[in-house]
């Protein structure tokens, strides 16, 4: 299934549907009801759906392990902190808008002046077991620092591999093989943001 | 025959009717996961074994390696003594229905049927209502609300439409004119035409109906309805107990299969070409594959519905089937 | 015959459903449908019996078996019904003059109360006394000999406000309870010796019995006879049964029940005619109450008393005739009895009512101007009583004198000749105190008036046959002599001529005596200072004879065993009894707790002591 | 041979369980007792014979009187201890003890044998359930009818017991509901 | 050889196994589980008989027994449900409104 399918989202003309009448109440009309049904034939209908598939054996099923359905790319699965490209720094500023704004509460931070007086991150974490994956996080993120990426998979044996920053933090060696792809998903500008921003009174 | 002999005839029979049943229940389950995969689409146990064949297998090794819980409050003897009963009359029951046409083994005449009374169907149905008590007795005596109703819903369930079993198939007992289903059976040999089910259309479409209730299938599987009461009065059992419940049910599908086949279906008859022995096997998979069938395409009904199409819709039609085929038979 | 079976069922049954019918309506006000649809029922019932009437008239019998009364062990009693000719003659007087009765009632009941009550009443004694003639036999006479005695007592306290009347009632009724006694133990005598109760079946075994049991039988019967009749001694109450209504009078106590009795010795002839001891007997007392009532009513001042003692004294007639064997002569007067004493009654109903229920003779007097038709009709009664020739009296009247001089009674004859005599005086002193004279009604401020006209249309059918009844004798004869036996009297035709003259002068002796005598200031008083006069004026002091001898000591014997015998004894006795099981109770109760398990547990001791006995006594051990 | 096993071991295992059935303080061990032992009656009538009776015992009394009580049960709320207060249990052994030893005398002791005649004798070759069936519609027909009617009255009598407002009694109400219904 | 004295005494002992819980049971409940075991022990008697005298008729008394059970169980059901909802027990020694 290519990402153009999964980009469309115009499902309505698929829509069926289903007149639903009032249930008959009086004894007589409920027999009425099941002979109707009975004799309709919309048992044997279903009878004849599911006998059809099974013949048909047209299965769906996806061998999961082993194989993945791809992802749409505004997926919001754990988070990725990025660096910047150039100097291989965090891109994160520190700013802690993410940390207020989350409303599950699982995002931690500490931060102090550096010798430059810059801000430095000396802490972060985002408690895995309590993220609902709300994406406000990514969203508020002024620099792009963090994003929801793709790995769904989270399962592990303690709960302590849940905040692991260095497990989302995109590797320097990574970063160097120019692996890191700028962000398109969710959080980031789309890509007619230009057009789409209104001039300000500041602009002109 | 000396009593000897009987004697070790009958045992070899009840042990090889034990040991096929038992292995046949369990890969009823396979069969099942398989069907209804593929009506949904799906491969069903892929994993274990080719085809996931093994599949049986490593679920009775789970099923018995698994911790035996059996709750505190609960009435322990006869929470530990139901399951056997749910899979003992299933396979009692079994012991009245002729499987297969006599035959020949090592010089010796077979009959392949335990006990040959000469009340055989109503011994069999009796049999099968008595197993009501398993999924009764369980669920009064594990001390679990849930539990509780799914007792309830079976002393409801498998009472009433006990009444449409016994009334459905007595059009075609009258036909007969005996109680023994071999007699029925000899009643329908001569042939594809003979079949009760020409006869009594309506007595059929009514005993399979009563028989998915009997047994506890969808759509009338309201005794352990896991939208509504957890897994009924299954909820508190873990491990082989459990298990034994799905022994017992699916020898008691395969019972009525066989019940319905020799009854309406000609039975071990040959078929054309097709020798009986082959014959009554292939007509048993397909009311099998029915039930499956069934669970895949329809969905629950509600208690309610359930008892008023017993007693308001099913019972009459079946008093009235029985009325005219005695006219008729007078006639 | 079918439909003659249809006649005789509607005979019987439509004063049935006319009563029914009315009694729907018994508590309700006046509604004139009762009276009128009572009425029409009789009317259908008479034709129905004019029809069987003329069907019997050549000597067929209907005869139905309507039901297996009783059928117990040895006891069989079918529930028949017979028209011969005693019986459609019976039945014929019987709905003429109730018919008559009921239209003339819509008129004198007018302005009563209870005017539905009294046609329940009416028409259910006319069904009683229907049955009580049509029966086959003995029981069903004697349901219906019940019947008219039960509408008979609520017809004479019809008015049961009234003390008198409701006194009178019972003793109307115990008086009957006593003869029937006697009438109950002739049936069981019959039935213990005959073995049946149906007429033909006794009757045809007549000959061989034992003469004892004969004589009996018949006195017994003829007790119950009595009592109905109302012959001396049990003559009293028919006297007082005049409080009920006049139309109750005239039906039932001068046409129709007090003839019963006779009516009993015709039907029960075969066996009378074998005991002629008995039979003497009858007509001796017959003849006693003949001149005992007539000289009664000399004195009576008292208008239907009057009336009632000259009914009794006709009874007396028709015993004497069936006394001395001939029935049919009996049963002749008997009919056309019916006819004129009925009349006289109504037309003392009519000037009852003009009066405003006066009855003292001597307070009227001069009514012929006001009420015309009534004097014609009463004097035409009076005049047939009398057995003036050609009115209806006179034909069976002088035949039973007749009777008796041919049998040689002379003396009987000689009582019944007085008789007579006595009977036109009394009689034409009735008319004469009431209609002509002078008119003492003023004196007492009384405005009388005639009767409705209906009224007296509806007594026109009698006054007819009062005079011309007798006219009918040989057709009378050829009917009656299919039932009864027909004895030709040898008497010489000068004989003849020479009673009928002598008797002819001595009732128009009467009559010219009374007419003079009352048509000029009537007897002095002094005759009512003399001892005879006293003595009849207080009936012999018979009532109070009655009162002195029979009552006052059978009251005294009650007190004391209700004082002594029945509380001391009877109900010590009883209380002990209920005492000591009351007492056990009281005790015993603690067993019953309610509590199930403790009954479970005695039912188990009771189990264990069953399971003793039966290994004990097993039968089959 | 098999017969005589069959007796003593059904018999055996009948006491007991009826035995547990009168005895248990839990209503639910009673009930299932009651149960098995029924099953093993019925057991009996097959070893005598009498097939359709045993197939009736089983289909009657196991699936039907004895799923009704179990449903019963959980209306009354009694699967669990009963609690009972027995008055005098010597009293009972005493009673139910004397009776057993009569009637076992009564029975041991040949008093009812040899005056029993057979009126319907059973015809060799004839299956059970038919010459059953032979009987029962042409002797017996009459009280099979009135035995109908009886168990349509007793249906109609349950439905109606067991619906609603019949548990408001006039003549056995207590005196606060009288008043509970006034104050309304 | 079980002859029919075997199951008169059987019976019998089924009868007083009866009555002992009978008169023992004080739940009204466990009470009518009693009668049952008389009903059943009275079944044995009959087809005990039936067989041993070769006579149907005492089958017939079982079958009739067996009707009149399942309708005592419909009609007994129905009162209990009644009692119990009046009451809130089935204590037979609550049941004596009536003691003399």
């Amino acid at each position: 299934m290519s990402l153009e399918q999964f980009k469309d989202r115009n499902v309505m003309q698929n829509y069926t549907y289903i007149p639903v009448d009032k249930p008959p109440v009086k004894p007589m009309d409920k027999f009425k009801q099941v002979m109707k049904r009975t004799f309709k034939g919309e048992l044997f209908v279903g009878l004849w759906v599911v006998f059809r598939e099974m013949v048909k054996f047209d299965i769906h099923t996806v061998k999961y392990p082993l194989e993945k359905l791809p992802v749409s790319p505004r997926y919001r699965a754990v988070h990725k902190l990025y660096r910047l490209l150039e100097s291989g720094y965090e891109r994160c500023i520190g700013c802690g808008l993410c940390e207020k704004i989350c409303i599950a509460n699982c995002i931690r931070m500490d931060t102090r002046y550096d010798e430059n007086q810059r801000k430095e991150v000396t802490e972060y974490t985002i408690n895995l077991g309590r993220c609902i994956f709300c994406g406000y996080c990514a969203e508020v993120c002024p620099e792009l620092a963090i994003v929801h990426g793709q790995r769904y998979e989270n399962a592990s044996e303690q709960r302590a591999h849940y905040v692991l920053k260095d497990d989302m933090l995109t590797p320097l060696d990574f970063l160097k093989e120019g692996k890191q792809q700028e962000y398109p998903g969710f959080g980031a500008t789309s890509p007619n943001a230009d057009e789409r921003i209104k001039k300000t009174p500041l602009a002109y | 025959m000396t009593f000897t002999a009987f004697a070790i005839a009958t045992l070899i029979k009840i042990l090889v009717v034990l040991g096929i049943f038992s292995a046949l229940a369990g890969f009823g389950t396979y069969l099942e996961r398989k069907v209804l995969a593929f009506m949904q689409r799906r491969l069903g146990p892929m994993h274990v074994g080719p085809y996931g064949l093994l599949q049986v297998l490593a679920d009775g090794i789970k099923l018995f390696t698994k911790e035996d819980i059996v709750p505190q409050n609960s009435v322990k003897p006869i929470f530990m003594i139901a399951p056997v009963i749910g899979a003992a009359t299933a396979f009692i029951a079994l012991a009245a229905v002729p499987l297969l046409p006599e035959f020949t083994v090592f010089g010796v005449t077979v009959h392949p049927i335990i006990a040959d009374i000469n009340v055989g169907v109503l011994f069999v149905l009796g049999v099968m209502a008595s197993g009501l008590f398993a999924p009764l007795l369980a669920g009064m005596a594990s001390a679990n609300k849930w539990g509780l109703l799914g007792a309830a819903r079976t002393a409801i369930q498998l009472l009433s439409y006990e009444v449409v079993t016994g009334l459905s198939i007595l059009a075609p007992l009258m036909l007969v004119g005996s109680l023994s289903l071999i007699d029925i059976n000899n009643y329908q040999t001569g042939g594809f035409t003979e079949w009760i089910v020409w006869k009594q259309p309506v007595a059929f479409v009514l005993f399979l109906i009563a028989g998915f209730a009997e047994t506890n299938r969808t759509p009338f599987d309201l005794l352990e309805h896991e939208a509504e009461i957890v897994s009924g009065y299954a909820t508190e059992y873990s491990g082989m107990r459990w298990g034994m419940f799905f022994i017992g049910e699916y020898a008691n599908m395969i019972t009525l299969g066989f019940l319905a086949s020799l009854i309406f279906l000609g039975g071990f008859n040959d078929w054309g070409f097709i020798p009986g022995g082959l014959a009554i096997v292939l007509k048993v998979s397909f009311i099998f594959f029915f039930f499956l069938w069934t669970r895949a395409a329809w969905p629950h009904v509600r208690p309610d519905q359930l008892m008023w199409l017993c007693w308001k819709v099913l019972m009459p039609i079946a008093v009235i089937n029985v009325v005219v085929t005695g006219f008729v038979l007078m006639m | 015959m079918e439909h003659m079976e249809t006649y005789l069922y509607i005979a019987l049954f439509a004063p049935l459903v006319g009563s029914l019918f009315a009694s729907l309506f018994a508590d309700k006000p006046k509604m004139l449908v009762t009276g009128i649809g009572t009425s029409t029922l009789l009317f259908v019932s008479w034709v129905s019996s004019v029809v069987l009437l003329m069907h019997v008239y050549h000597g067929d019998v209907v005869h139905v078996k309507m039901m297996d009364w009783i059928h117990a062990g040895g006891l069989y009693i079918p529930f028949g019904f017979v028209v011969d000719q005693v019986s459609a003659t019976m039945m014929f007087v019987v709905t003429t003059v109730s018919t008559v009765v009921h239209v003339y009632s819509i008129g004198y009941m007018d302005h009563d109360r209870s005017f539905n009550r009294f046609f329940a009443w009416l028409s259910a004694f006319v069904f009683s006394m229907m049955v009580l003639v049509m029966s086959d036999n003995f029981a069903g006479l004697f349901i219906g000999w019940e019947g008219v005695g039960l509408c008979s007592w609520a017809l004479i306290g019809f008015w049961y406000e009234r003390e008198s009347a409701s006194w009178a009632a019972n003793e109307a009724f115990i008086m009957n309870r006593i003869a029937d006694l006697g009438m109950l133990i002739g049936i069981f005598l019959v039935y213990w010796n005959f073995g049946s109760l149906q007429y033909d079946v006794v009757f045809a075994q007549v000959d061989g019995m034992d003469a004892t049991i004969l004589m009996m039988t018949t006195a017994f019967l003829f007790i119950g006879a009595m009592g109905k009749s109302a012959q001396f001694p049990l003559h009293t109450w028919l006297a007082d049964a005049m409080e009920g209504p006049t139309p109750v009078s005239a039906l039932i106590h001068a046409a129709t029940m007090v003839t019963a009795g006779v009516y009993l010795v015709i039907r029960a002839n075969p066996l009378y005619s074998l005991v002629p001891e008995v039979s003497y007997f009858v007509a001796c007392l017959g003849a006693f109450v003949a001149i005992f009532a007539a000289s009664m009513a000399l004195v009576n001042r008292d208008l239907k008393r009057i009336i009632a003692y000259s009914t009794l004294s006709q009874l007396g007639y028709m015993f004497v005739a069936a006394g001395l064997g001939a029935y049919w002569v009996a049963l002749f007067h008997l009919m056309t009895h019916a006819f004129f004493k009925a009349l006289l009654f109504l037309g003392a109903g009519n000037v009852m009512h003009a009066m405003d229920d006066e009855l003292d003779i001597f307070k009227m007097g001069g009514l012929s101007k006001k009420m015309k038709w009534t004097m014609i009709m009463m004097t035409l009664a009076s005049l047939a009583l009398a057995g003036i020739y050609p009115f209806a009296g006179f034909f069976s009247k002088d035949k039973i004198l007749e009777v008796a001089f041919a049998g040689d009674h002379y003396i009987l004859w000689a009582i019944l000749w007085f008789t007579a005599g006595l009977t036109a005086f009394y009689s034409f002193r009735l008319v004469m105190l009431v209609f002509f004279g002078e008119e003492r009604y003023k004196i007492f401020g009384f405005h009388p008036h005639e009767a409705y006209r209906y009224m007296l249309f509806a007594m026109s059918p009698l006054a007819i046959l009062a005079v011309i009844a007798g006219f009918f004798e040989h057709d009378f004869i050829h009917l009656v002599s299919y039932a009864l036996p027909i004895e030709e009297y040898e008497v010489s035709h000068t004989v003849f001529w020479i009673l009928v003259v002598i008797t002819q002068g001595i009732a128009l002796g009467g009559i010219a005596l009374a007419v003079y005598k009352y048509s000029h200031g009537g007897f002095s008083k002094k005759w009512e200072e003399t001892f005879i006069y006293k003595l009849l004026f207080n009936q012999y002091y018979i009532p109070k004879i009655y009162d002195e001898y029979i009552c006052k000591p059978y009251a005294e014997i009650s007190t004391i065993m209700w004082k002594d015998f029945d509380l001391k004894i009877v109900d010590a006795t009883v209380d002990f009894i209920a005492t000591s099981i009351y007492k056990s109770g009281m005790a015993s109760r603690v067993v019953q707790s309610g509590n199930l398990s403790n009954m479970l547990r005695w039912m188990g001791v009771g189990l264990l002591i069953l399971l003793v006995a039966a290994i004990l006594y097993s039968p089959v051990r | 041979m098999i017969e005589t096993i069959a007796f003593y071991l059904f018999s055996a295992v009948t006491i007991v369980m009826f035995w547990i059935t009168v005895s248990s303080k839990n209503a639910l061990y009673s009930m299932s007792a009651l149960a098995a032992g029924m099953i093993m009656i019925s057991g009996f009538f097959f070893l005598l014979d009498a097939d359709f009776l045993g197939v009736v015992q089983i289909i009657v009394y196991t699936g039907a009187v004895m799923a009704l009580y179990a449903f019963g049960m959980m209306f009354f709320d009694t699967t669990r201890e009963v609690k009972e207060n027995i008055r005098a249990p010597k009293l009972v052994f005493l009673l139910s003890g004397l009776t057993a030893l009569l009637l076992v005398i009564a029975f041991v002791a040949p008093i009812a044998a040899d005056h029993i005649k057979a009126f319907y004798p059973m015809v060799e070759g004839v299956e059970n359930p038919q010459a059953v069936g032979v009987v029962l519609f042409t002797k017996y027909l009459v009280p099979f009818e009135v035995a109908a009617v009886m168990l349509l009255v007793a249906m109609i009598a349950g439905i109606i017991l067991a619906g609603k407002k019949m548990d408001e009694s006039l003549t056995l109400k207590i005196e606060e509901e009288f008043q509970e219904k006034g104050a309304k | 050889m079980i002859t029919l004295s075997h199951y008169l005494i059987l019976s019998a002992i089924l009868f007083c196994i009866g009555l002992y819980g009978v008169y023992r049971r004080k739940n009204l409940l466990l009470l009518l589980f009693s009668t049952e075991i008389l009903l059943n022990a009275a079944n044995v008697g009959f087809a005990a008989i039936s067989k041993f005298y070769g006579d149907l008729t005492g089958q017939m008394f079982a079958f009739f027994i067996v009707a009149v059970a399942a309708s005592e169980v419909a009609v007994g059901l129905g009162l209990m449900i009644v009692w119990y909802k009046r009451r809130g027990t089935l204590d037979i020694d609550t049941l004596q409104s009536m003691h003399g």
